[in-house]
């Protein structure tokens, strides 16, 4: 195993990663910024090293500062945690040419996934479903019938030429497509000076839903279960849970099949996240890959046992899969992650500043993620996220029940949480029910303006 | 310490205030020192509260608690149906009357009647003038009527509670003034 | 499901049980001292009631105060958490006669189990083990030879008449029985005036074990697993884990066969846990019951994922057990729990005061049950008990490693706790070998002594 | 404690109150000392500190540490061998020193060389006179040598680091007394 590590982030995930080593018996180096000399991450590792000024472009994103550290502190390996340089396939290169294990993927997977188009190309030949659309422009309305008809409606016309809902329609049946086909030809001539068309699948009411993946260095791939990250707001991720209510256990097993075959032969290593659109159907339609820890990586270990950090450690190193993770691993009960940050919870502006009271909850099923503490200070420059509250139960019943008194018993004071959000969302009719999509959180909103 | 060390250390402390350093650290081989100056007395409120808050200028701080669990002072939501401020903090309730007053507080948990038995006189009314001993009131609990004497001799200026109404250990009842 | 149930009790415990109400939709009434009166469980309470001023007996231990309470605050059932009015038949009985719902079992089965002899014979006649003694006076050396070999040797010779050490002697071998048999006569008769002796099976290195039972209120018992809870400082456990390595399937199997088939006998119900000491053999001999939920019941939660505080309640209001615990639960992982009291660690003088600094351990299998915080007072009044540091690992190894670095992570200061023992106690050799009885901690302060 | 112990620490306290300090830590071998003065009872500032505390008056507190995390304002095991302080803490670390000192810090974390390459003279000694911009030293970082040039023109008074000796950002490398 790794001799020292060298930790590339800050905040809760630089201390998720200190605490696994620790727990593994591996040395830590946290760099940090001047901005956070006081934060946890500082206080627990082994070594700290002040890499730059607050700015993340020149400390936490300053290549050269991070090699550097990792050199006079000379360890074996760096994790980048998520955000930050973890999907920064350059960075892994230097760490590479460096002779420090980068704990990730090779640079070309990164690379080959950061590319978007590219990387629905590599999974569409893998067998993964994508979301379907034409390929180059559609000339006719017969065409445009013909093609939609082999996908199925609801779809969508987009202008080649340009974006921003110009020349954009929503068809929802045959009759109406010949109209709206001329409306948008119009519009995108008009505004663009060129009436080309594509089309694609429209999905009325989209689930985010994501396949947690571990690939050890040999060639093996395995999916371990799905979570459901449909709670956000502005694409960004609110509530996680796992599993999915949507995800029987005969999806979950074709989408694991399917997910090991193709990432094998792309060759993927570490641990990896692919994103999925579910449609009202329940088909799923690959969006892109993360090549990283992700956030909301707790809930699965919550309903699986795992340890997901220890895992990228163990793989890094060598290990293979079969040793880590012996057998499929089951699925128990279920898990719900909030993230709390330091925004205003109806403003959403960020909250900086020197936090004053901070009791977090605790007991039965109960997990908090975190590194802030009572006088601690959320600086300006960074993601506010500054806890995430993870609860476990037996059903989803359970888990929201748990999420409840545990949001009620989180005290943060000094700055402005999302907690209070959190705690109206919990009272949500239809996300009680499971009745929820991505655009979950702008009904929500309008809902709440509605009743003030 | 050496009388050395005493030395430098005040040459120290003069130079730090001399500078207007607010805390100081040092740490040198197996030598550690940590200085922090006291608030000048006198500094405005602002800056105290400046200092305990740490607001940032650019994030205009919300108006914080004064503690984590400033809630946690008067609790949650009192069977007694006076306010809950009388209940839970019964020497902060009084802080408004005439500290000359003398506050009779409940022996025990339980429920509080002014009279013997319904529609029976009330054992003291406001005005009336009661001795050391005198039956106040009763208090039930467990089925069991317990009456609660006077502690004071003097002028009945105030009941705290209705008749009928739960009460909890040390709960304000009668205020007397003492002759 | 009850309505409103009043906690009988303070500190982590009370908390405890309010979450497990929490997130049941039941309400909870708090009662308190005056010293409580900023205490978790008051402000997390949905009532709180003071009771009394701070000394136990005038508070909580005032049974005509707790019930007074009970009825103005009109609760359904009262929970009596452990310690304190837990185990008071008394209490049970008046909580009956108030037409309040006691949970834990009926009065008699309480009683029965607080005398220690008669639940001894009663375990006894349910064909559980029970450490064996002879029946009334050992007259002469050859019926003292004959008892002793028909239990094997060690066996202890004791003083029908006294105690303290007088009159007592452990016996090894028949060789050396005559001469020790004599002599123990002897000084009984000198010391007491009576040289009457008894015989008791000796056990040089006893295990402390015990098994948690679950039981509702139709006849239907449960053995659920054990703990093994060896290290102790003067008969107060220190560290507690589950499941025990000198426990086998078949053993627990075997036990929980036994335990179930003895505890319908005696009509048990609700939670309850079967101490037992374990000689050098593997051998089981009962001790006593705790008929009330236990300090340590967490690390059985933590193997299980069952809630035991939960299943109490559904038990106490009728529930039976198969909808509770459909089958038996399979034991996951290992978890231990150190106990973090408010004592100096050496010399273990209590340390009450104002806690200044509360950063409590997260991350994943990391669980604290506490009701302190910070800026919290520990009052000079009540048990010592601060908090449970409790961690889940899918083995023993991983769980010590995960409760070495949480221990780092918990600090506390304003006052001295048990952290800094805990963190020598996880670096001993025998500990972590799992090589420990009930005489460890003795062993652990001699060698501390001779170290330093 | 001896009495002249005594004698010597309530001359401190005198010596630490008329200088208006609220804390003081210090530790020298066997000996610790921690003195926390109490908040003076100015009204106003007692107001506050009562409603922000909301301490309790029956529970007197212990002698408290300062913070939660005063260990984390000093990185636990800083790469570089100077004192902790000076480096996890330039600023207050130099405090100690002649105010009027310019202090030159690394503005890259690498290894510093006082040479050019092993062997050769030293770019500067202490007693140098120094101009802006001429190089003090150099910082390799990634197998880089960065020429770390002066920014104020003086007499060389102090080098913090030695030659070979990692750095962080920030830390202090010399100390110039300017003209």
């Amino acid at each position: 195993m790794f001799r020292k590590v060298l930790i590339a982030n800050r905040g809760e995930i630089a201390l998720r990663v200190i605490c696994a080593c620790k727990e593994m018996g591996i040395r830590t180096v946290a760099v940090y910024s001047e901005a956070d000399r006081h934060s946890l991450h500082v206080r627990f590792a082994d070594e700290a090293i002040c890499i730059g000024p607050p700015r993340s472009a020149e400390s936490y994103l300053n290549v050269p500062a991070v090699i550097s550290a990792a050199e006079i502190a000379d360890v074996d390996a760096i994790h980048p945690g998520y955000g930050l340089l973890s999907e920064n396939a350059n960075f892994a290169e230097v760490c590479r040419a460096s002779n420090i294990k980068f704990i990730g993927p090779p640079p070309d997977v990164t690379r080959l996934m950061g590319e978007k188009e590219k990387a629905r190309q590599a999974m569409k030949r893998a067998k993964v479903p994508i979301l379907p659309g034409s390929e180059g422009v559609i000339q006719t309305e017969d065409e445009g019938l013909e093609w939609a008809k082999s996908v199925g409606y609801p779809v969508i016309l987009k202008a080649s030429a340009g974006g921003g809902g110009r020349g954009m329609r929503v068809i929802r049946s045959a009759q109406e497509l010949p109209a709206l086909f001329q409306a948008a030809h119009m519009e995108a001539a008009n505004a663009f000076g060129n009436g080309d068309l594509y089309m694609e699948k429209f999905i009325e009411q989209p689930r985010h839903i994501e396949f947690q993946v571990l690939a050890d260095q040999h060639g093996t791939v395995m999916s371990i279960g799905e979570r459901e990250c449909s709670i956000q707001r502005r694409h960004q991720k609110l509530i996680e849970e796992a599993p999915s209510l949507q995800v029987t256990p005969k999806l979950r097993e074709e989408i694991g099949k399917t997910l090991k075959k193709s990432l094998e032969n792309v060759g993927y290593q570490n641990a990896g996240t692919v994103e999925f659109l579910m449609d009202e159907d329940g088909k799923l339609y690959f969006i892109e890959m993360n090549t990283r820890i992700q956030v909301e990586h707790p809930v699965t270990e919550m309903v699986t046992g795992l340890d997901l950090v220890k895992a990228q450690l163990r793989i890094a190193c060598g290990e293979k899969l079969a040793s880590i993770v012996p057998e499929q691993p089951p699925i128990r009960g279920h898990a719900i992650e909030c993230r709390i940050n330091a925004e205003h919870p109806e403003k959403f502006t960020p909250s900086a500043g020197k936090i004053t009271a901070f009791n977090v909850p605790g007991g039965n099923g109960v997990r908090v993620d975190t590194a802030q503490y009572a006088e601690g200070v959320v600086p300006p420059y960074y993601d506010s996220l500054i806890a995430k509250l993870i609860v476990h139960g037996k059903d989803r019943e359970e888990a929201m029940a748990r999420m409840r008194r545990a949001l009620e018993m989180f005290i943060v004071q000094g700055i402005h949480t999302t907690i209070p959000l959190h705690q109206k969302i919990f009272e949500d009719e239809d996300f009680i029910a499971g009745k929820f999509d991505t655009k979950f959180m702008e009904r929500f909103f309008e809902k709440q303006k509605k009743d003030s | 310490m050496t009388p050395e060390d005493t030395k430098e250390l005040k040459e120290l402390i003069e130079f730090l205030k001399e500078n207007k350093i607010g805390e100081f650290d040092l740490e040198r081989g197996d030598l550690k020192v940590r200085i922090k100056f006291a608030q000048e007395p006198g500094a405005d409120l602002a800056q105290l509260a400046a200092a305990l808050r740490a607001a940032q200028a650019a994030n205009p701080a919300p108006a914080v608690l004064p503690e984590v669990f400033a809630a946690a002072h008067v609790a949650p939501s009192h069977v007694a149906s006076t306010p809950a401020a009388a209940a839970g903090a019964p020497a902060a309730g009084d802080a408004g009357e005439d500290a000359t007053l003398h506050v009779v507080k409940s022996p025990i948990v339980g429920t509080f009647y002014e009279s013997p038995s319904p529609g029976a006189p009330a054992f003291v009314k406001i005005g009336d003038q009661v001795e050391n001993g005198q039956i106040l009131c009763i208090i039930e609990a467990m089925k069991l009527m317990n009456e609660i004497e006077c502690d004071a001799a003097g002028e009945v200026v105030k009941r705290f509670v209705q008749s009928g109404q739960p009460v909890e250990y040390g709960q304000p009842l009668f205020a007397v003034r003492p002759r």
